[in-house]
C-alpha cells in the first residue's frame, strides 16, 4: 500500500508542472482562452515532443506505456494552470476509444498521428434527450451496401471544432436505452451530410453540435465490432473521468491557494480578512474538499485497472460523486471568499470555478454519480 | 392572526395582473424571465409605461409621485411583478437616491432630480465602493475639496453598476480628511457628463459589462449639489442602506423561478424518464421550496409587524441571507436540469464568431448567465458574512 | 393579512407564559420527568381550572370555541418550558377524534370529563411496520355479535400509561396500506385481552405498547362510521403536527435564548465564547432556523381551518418539514455550543436537544413531509 | 502508486480475522456493536485476552511490550477490530500515559507502570480538564505545593471519563503559580485511593455515568510520582495530544455502522416497502458512505505519507473532524431508520419500573443511546471548532 510517486512518475509531474509555469500565466490563459481557437497549436505540438500524448498508449504502437496513474499526474498538473488543449478528448477517449475497439489497420492510421500531435480527435456521445446515459443513443446507423448510412444528432461535443476526426455512437440495432446494439464510427470532420454548429462553453473551451443527415460512411469507419461498442464506451469514459477526477484535484488546489493568498492579502477594517474565524473555517473546509478530493482521485487512478468491474465501477462513481460536491463548493467559495473581485473576468479566480463548475457535470453530475453508487452498493 | 386578503386587495391584485398582461413588452418580459441583463432601451421604455401608469414609485409618499399603496398592496404588486417576469425600476434612482433627496435634500433639489427619476429622464448609479473599500464602506478615500462653489473630487469608485448606462451619480466623498472614519464624509450628486469623469468597465465572470470602475480627476461639482450638511454624508448614507430592504427576499421572482425549474425538469429526460420524476432532483427543489415558503411567510410576518407599527432592527438581513441563497440553489438547480446543455456559453458583446442562438433548447438560453451572475448575490448590498455579522450584534447582542 | 394576536389571544398566552413560568423551572421539570408518573396531576388539574383543557372544543360541549391558532399559542409557551403533561395526546389527539368522529352520547360521555381533567385519552395508531403511515394498519377489528373483536400489535403510544381511554385505529375490511377499511375504537385501559407494556422516551415522556388479544368490546366502542375512519385520522393528525410545529418553535427559541445567555458568560481563553465570529454566524443560523419555523407555525395555524384540502395538506407537510430540520438543527447546535456542559443531565439544554430530537420524528420525520409536499406540488 | 496488500500482509490479516472470531467474547462484542458503554469487567477481560495474545499495545515499541507491526498492518488490525466490533483497549493507559511514560518517565516509573498498564491491572483516567478550562486547557488552576517528599495537590478535574473506574489518574497541575499559563504545569501520576480523592459522578444526557468530577483536597502525592522535570508538564501534555491520533478517523467502526444501517433499513418498512429502498433514505446513506470512503483513503494517504517518512502537521485533524462528523450522521441516520421506535429510551442505571429489554426489535436497542452520547464526539479531544482553527493557522498560515 503506497501512495508516493515512482521516480519516473516524479518526473513526469517536474515535466507537466514546468509547462503549466512557463506557458500558462493566468494572463496568457485568459488570451487563448478568448481566441478563435481557444487553445495553441504550438503548445500541442511541445506536449507531443515531450511525449505526453504518447503517454497512455502500449509501446508496440509507439507509446510509453503509461497507465491511469501517470494520467491523473499529468491531468492534475494541467488543472492547476487550466490547461485549455484537447488532451483528454484526443488522446484518453480518442485514442481510448481506437485502442480498445479499433482493428490493427485503424490504430495503424490514427495512433501514431494523434502520438505525433498530427491528428486530433472527438467523442460525439451525448445527444439532445440522453442527458448523462451513455446508453440512450438515438443517433442510427442502417447498413447500406457496403457501408452505413448515419442519421441523428449529437451534443455538446468537446473540441468537436479542431478534432479531424469524430469518433460518433450510433445504434445499428435496439431501441434508445439498449445497451446491446451501439456502435462507433469513425467520420472525417467535414464529411459531407455532417453539419458543425461550433460555440465556446462557459469553461473556455469548444464545443460544437453534429447534425447527421445521411451521413454515408463505409464499412473501415465501424470501430469495433457491430452493436458491442457499450463496454468499451463504458470502460473508456471510466478512465476519462479518473482524468477529470485528477483535473478538478489540481484546478481545486489552485483554487484554494489562490484563494489563500487573497485572504491573507486583502484587508478590510484595518486586518487581513483572512484573520476572521469564519472566512478562516470556510478555507479549511474548502481544503479538506480538496485533501478529501485527492485521497478519492488517487484511488480511482489505482483501482482504474482492476478487473473486478463491481468495485472498479464503485470507485468510479465515489470519486466522481466526491470530487463533483467538492468543484461545486471549492469553486463557490473561492468566488465567495474574494468578494467583488472574484466576480471579475479579469481575475483568474472567476476561470477556475467555471471549470470546476463543467467538470462537475461532465460524464455525469454528482446526483447521477451517488446514484450509481448507491445501485453498485445495494 | 389572519391570512387572507381583503376583497380590495384581491381587486387589486386582478388590476395589477391585468395591467402586466397588457402592457409589460413581450421583449422585456422575456430578457427578465431568462435572467439576462436588461437592455438600457429596453429598461427606460418600460419604466415610462409603469410611470405612465403612476406605479414608478410604489415606496415614495404620494406628495412625491408615489403610489399610496398599502404594505398590502405593496406585496401584492411585488408578487405579480415577480411572476410576470416583469423588472422592476432599477433601484439606483426610484430606490435609493429618490428617498435620500426627498428626505434629506432641499426643495431645489427635489424639484431638479424627482420627477427626472419618475420619468426616467436620468438613469442613476450609485458611487459608494472603492477598491480599498468593501464591506469596509467607511474607509473610503475619494476626497472633495471646496473651491468656491464647487467641490473638486479626486478619487476612484469601483463595482459601479450600469455607469457606462448612467446620467447621474450619488457619491460618497470624504471632505473632512482630519475627521474619525465615519465623520467628514458628504453626499453629492454629480452629472456623469462633468469633465474629468471617466468611466472604465469591468467585464464579470459572465463576460458581460454591467460593472464598471468611474475615476474622477478634478471633476469640478457645484456646492449646491450636496444633499445635506456637509461631513454629515454618512448619516444619509446609512439611511439609504437600511431603506435598500423592500423585496431583499425577491420572493415572488425565486417563485416563478421554481415554475421555470419545473417547466425544464418535465421536458428534459434522465435515464430514459422525465427529469421531474427524479426522486433526487425533486428532493432538492422539493428543499428549496420549502425554504422560500418559510422565507415567504418571514416577510410577510415583518410586514405585519411594520403595518401594526412594530419597529424591526436587523430582522431585514435574515432576508437578504436566506433570499440570496435560495436565488444561488435555484439558478445553480436550473444550470443542473439542463444537462450538457447547461455548459455551452456564450456572451452577448460582440466577437467574431459569437452565436447568438444557444445550440440547445431554447430555455437553455439564460441560466449559465444568471448562474454566473447571481454569485454575487451573496457578496454585495453586505456580504452574507456581514449581514451575519450584524444580526449577531444587533439581534442577538453577542 | 395580520399576523398579530387579538387580545384574548394575548391574554391565553400570558396565562400559559406565567404557568410555565411558575412551574417549570428546569429543576421542577427534571425532577417531574424522572418521577414515576412523568407528570403532574396537580398540574393537570391546575390546566383544567384555567379551562385550557376546553380550549379547542365546541361551546356546545362546555368548551371555548378556540381553534388551531389558540393551540399553537399555548403549545408554543408549552414548548419553552418542556411541559410534561398529556395535553397534545388527550386534548388535541384523543379530544379531536371524540368530537370530530364519535356520536352524540360519545361525546357526551368523554369531552366533558376531559375538559375538566377527569378522563385522559391517548391515541393509538402506529404498529411495528407502519413507521409514518397512518393508513398502514394491520390490527385487525372483526365482527363479533354486537361487536368486535380486536387483534394486534400497537406501538409507541405517547400517555398510553395514563390514559383511561385508548382510541384504537383497526383494519376492519381491506388490506394494510388501504386507505379505505380502518375504523377506530375506543378501549378501556386495562381492558382484558390488552396488555400494555409501559416505558420511556427520550423525551422525559412515558409511552406503551398494547398488544391486544381477542380483545372484545361493544358496538359502543365503534368512533364514527365502520372503516371510513381515516380522514379523520388524516384530519386529526394534521392538527396535532400544527400543535407539534409550535411546541416545536417554543422549544427552539427557549434553547436559542439559553445557549445565547451561555455563550456570553463562558469564558475562554480570557474572552466570552461569543465573541468567536464562528459561534456568532452558527448562532445566527439557529436564530434563523427559529424564526422560518415560526413564520410556518403561525402560517400552518392560520391554515389548519381551510377547506381547500390539497392547500392546507401542502401547509402542514411544509411546516412540518421545515420545523424537522429546524429542530434537529438547533437541538444538536445548542449541545454542541454548551461543549461539555452541554453533554450533562443536570443542565437543561439536553432536554431541548432530546425533545426537539423526537418531535422531528411525531407523525412523521423531515423527510416524509417532504416527500409528501412534493407529491402535493407534483 | 500501489493499493494492494503484501501477501504477509493479507496473511497478518487473516490472523487477526481468526483471532477476533475464536477469543472476543460474545457479550463484549454485542455491547461494542450496539454502541453501548462498556462495563468494567467486561472490558478488563477482554483486554486479558488481548494481552495473553501479545496484543495490547499496538503503537507501543517492541522492548516496552508493542507488537512491532508496520503501519499497514496497525492499519490492518484496526480495521478488522472495527468489522468485528471488537472493543480497543480503553485509551487512558495504553494509548495516552504509556507513552509519555516510556518517553518521558525514568526507569522506575517504566518498570513500575508500563507492566500494569499492559496486563490491566490499572485501569487509567485523564485528569486535564477543570471546570475553568475547557478548550484552552493551558489555564489550568489545580495547584500541587512541594512538601518535603511530596506534592499537596488541591483542585478540581471534571469531565474524567471513567473515573469511577480507574486505580490511578494522570494529572496536570500547577507547580508554580506566577509563571506563564503553559510554563509552571507538571505532569503527576496518582493513585486513586489516595485520601483526599472523591469522585463525583456526572450523568450525561444519556443518563449514564460515564463522566466524573474529580475533587482534590490536600492530597499527597509523592515527588517521585511526577513525569520528567517540575513545571515542563506541558510538553508532555502536547506529546500526549499530538500522540492522540491513531485511529482518531475511526473509519472502521463507521463501516461497520454502515453495515448496521443497512441491515436495519431491510428490515424497517416505509411505505408499504422496504425501507432500504426509499431513494430519500439511500441518498443520505451514499453520501454518508462517499465521505466515509474518502476519509479512508486520506488516513491511508497519511500512513503512507508516515510510513515514507513524511511528517504531518495538523492533517490529523481533518480524520478527527470529518471522522466524528461521519460518526454523528450515521447514529442519527440508525435512530431515523427505527421510526417511531427511536424513541423509547431507559438509561441502564436501576431505578423503579424501568425496563431492561427495548420494546422495539432487537437492533433498536442501542442506537439512541450511542446517538446521545456521540453528540460529545464534536466536543472532546478538542472541539472541531478549535480543530479548523488548528488547521487553519498550521496548514493554511491564516
Amino acid at each position: 500500500m503506497d501512495f508516493e510517486l515512482s521516480d519516473e512518475q516524479g518526473m513526469l509531474k517536474d515535466s507537466v508542472e514546468r509547462f503549466v509555469k512557463d506557458n500558462y500565466s493566468s494572463e496568457a490563459r485568459a488570451k487563448l482562452a478568448d481566441s478563435e481557437a481557444g487553445f495553441s497549436e504550438d503548445h500541442w505540438k511541445m506536449m507531443a515532443e515531450l511525449g505526453w500524448l504518447g503517454m497512455p498508449f502500449a509501446e508496440e504502437v509507439g507509446g510509453f506505456g503509461g497507465g491511469a496513474v501517470e494520467t491523473a499526474i499529468m491531468m492534475e498538473c494541467m488543472g492547476r494552470g487550466l490547461v485549455l488543449e484537447p488532451f483528454l478528448a484526443t488522446v484518453i477517449l480518442g485514442g481510448g476509444l481506437v485502442t480498445e475497439a479499433g482493428s490493427a489497420d485503424q490504430i495503424e492510421a490514427i495512433i501514431p498521428a494523434v502520438i505525433e500531435g498530427n491528428m486530433k480527435l472527438a467523442f460525439a456521445y451525448a445527444e439532445p434527450k440522453s442527458r448523462f446515459d451513455l446508453n440512450n443513443v438515438e443517433t442510427t446507423a442502417s447498413k447500406s451496401g457496403d457501408g452505413y448510412v448515419l442519421n441523428g444528432h449529437k451534443s455538446v461535443v468537446y473540441h468537436g471544432t479542431a478534432a479531424d476526426k469524430i469518433i460518433v455512437s450510433a445504434r445499428t440495432s435496439g431501441n434508445a436505452m439498449d445497451e446491446d446494439g451501439i456502435s462507433l464510427f469513425l467520420v472525417d470532420n467535414g464529411a459531407s451530410g455532417l453539419t458543425r454548429r461550433d460555440y465556446r462553453t462557459v469553461d473556455g473551451q469548444r464545443a460544437a453540435d453534429f447534425t447527421l443527415e445521411n451521413l454515408k460512411v463505409g464499412a473501415d469507419a465501424l470501430l469495433g465490432v457491430e452493436g458491442k461498442a457499450y463496454p468499451v464506451i463504458e470502460k473508456v469514459v471510466e478512465r476519462a473521468i479518473g482524468a477529470l477526477c485528477a483535473e478538478a484535484v489540481g484546478a481545486m488546489q489552485q483554487a484554494n491557494e489562490i484563494t489563500n493568498e487573497y485572504i491573507k492579502e486583502r484587508k478590510q477594517f484595518g486586518v487581513p480578512i483572512g484573520k476572521f474565524q469564519v472566512l478562516q473555517h470556510r478555507m479549511v473546509d474548502m481544503y479538506m474538499e480538496a485533501e478529501q478530493s485527492k485521497s478519492m482521485s488517487d484511488m480511482v487512478a489505482m483501482k482504474l485497472s482492476l478487473e473486478d468491474e463491481k468495485e472498479r465501477k464503485r470507485a468510479v462513481a465515489a470519486a466522481k460523486a466526491q470530487v463533483g460536491k467538492a468543484a461545486k463548493f471549492v469553486g463557490q467559495q473561492s468566488i465567495q471568499l474574494h468578494g467583488g473581485m472574484g466576480m471579475t473576468d479579469e481575475y483568474s479566480i472567476g476561470h477556475y470555478f467555471k471549470r470546476l463548475t463543467t467538470i462537475e457535470m461532465l460524464f455525469g453530475n454528482t446526483d447521477y454519480h451517488f446514484k450509481k453508487f448507491a445501485e453498485l452498493s445495494a | 392572526m389572519d391570512l387572507s386578503f381583503s376583497k380590495e386587495d384581491l381587486a387589486f391584485r386582478d388590476e395589477v395582473r391585468e395591467f402586466l398582461q397588457n402592457s409589460l413588452p413581450p421583449d422585456v418580459k422575456d430578457r427578465c424571465d431568462r435572467g439576462l441583463h436588461p437592455t438600457r432601451e429596453g429598461q427606460i421604455r418600460w419604466q415610462k409605461i409603469l410611470h405612465e401608469k403612476g406605479w414608478m414609485a410604489p415606496n415614495w409618499p404620494k406628495e412625491y409621485g408615489g403610489t399610496g399603496w398599502s404594505i398590502t398592496q405593496k406585496y401584492i404588486a411585488a408578487h405579480e411583478f415577480g411572476q410576470a417576469s416583469a423588472p422592476i425600476a432599477t433601484p439606483f434612482g426610484v430606490s435609493m437616491v429618490g428617498p435620500v433627496i426627498y428626505t434629506f435634500g432641499n426643495q431645489e433639489q427635489k424639484d431638479q432630480y424627482l420627477p427626472r427619476i419618475l420619468a426616467s429622464e436620468d438613469w442613476w448609479c450609485q458611487g459608494y465602493s472603492e477598491p480599498g473599500s468593501g464591506s469596509d464602506l467607511a474607509s473610503l478615500q475619494t476626497k472633495a475639496v471646496r473651491d468656491g462653489d464647487d467641490y473638486i473630487v479626486n478619487g476612484q469608485k469601483i463595482w459601479t453598476s450600469y455607469a457606462h448606462y448612467a446620467d447621474m451619480i450619488f457619491c460618497l466623498v470624504r471632505t473632512d480628511p482630519k475627521a474619525k472614519q465615519q465623520e467628514g464624509i458628504s453626499f453629492l450628486l454629480i452629472d456623469m457628463k462633468t469633465p474629468g469623469i471617466t468611466v472604465k468597465p469591468i467585464y464579470g465572470i459572465d463576460k458581460e459589462n454591467s460593472l464598471n470602475e468611474v475615476f474622477f480627476e478634478d471633476v469640478r461639482v457645484p456646492v449646491k449639489n450636496r444633499i445635506g450638511e456637509e461631513n454629515k454624508g454618512w448619516t444619509y448614507a446609512k439611511f439609504l442602506l437600511g431603506n435598500e430592504r423592500t423585496g431583499i427576499a425577491r420572493v415572488a421572482r425565486s417563485k416563478r423561478q421554481v415554475v421555470r425549474v419545473r417547466e425544464i425538469a418535465a421536458a428534459e429526460m434522465s435515464g430514459g424518464r422525465p427529469l421531474i420524476e427524479d426522486p433526487d432532483f425533486i428532493a432538492k427543489l422539493t428543499r428549496i421550496e420549502v425554504d422560500l415558503m418559510a422565507l415567504e411567510y418571514t416577510e410577510l410576518r415583518m410586514l405585519s409587524m411594520l403595518a401594526n407599527g412594530k419597529k424591526l432592527s436587523a430582522e431585514p438581513s435574515l432576508l437578504k441571507i436566506r433570499g440570496t441563497e435560495i436565488q444561488q440553489r435555484l439558478t445553480e438547480l436550473m444550470v443542473e436540469s439542463l444537462g450538457m446543455y447547461g455548459a455551452p456559453y456564450e456572451p452577448e458583446r460582440d466577437y467574431a464568431g459569437r452565436n447568438d442562438i444557444h445550440p440547445g433548447p431554447d430555455y437553455a438560453h439564460g441560466p449559465m448567465a444568471e448562474h454566473l451572475y447571481l454569485r454575487a448575490a451573496t457578496i454585495y448590498g453586505g456580504s452574507n458574512e456581514i449581514q451575519r455579522n450584524i444580526v449577531s450584534k444587533m439581534v442577538l447582542g453577542l
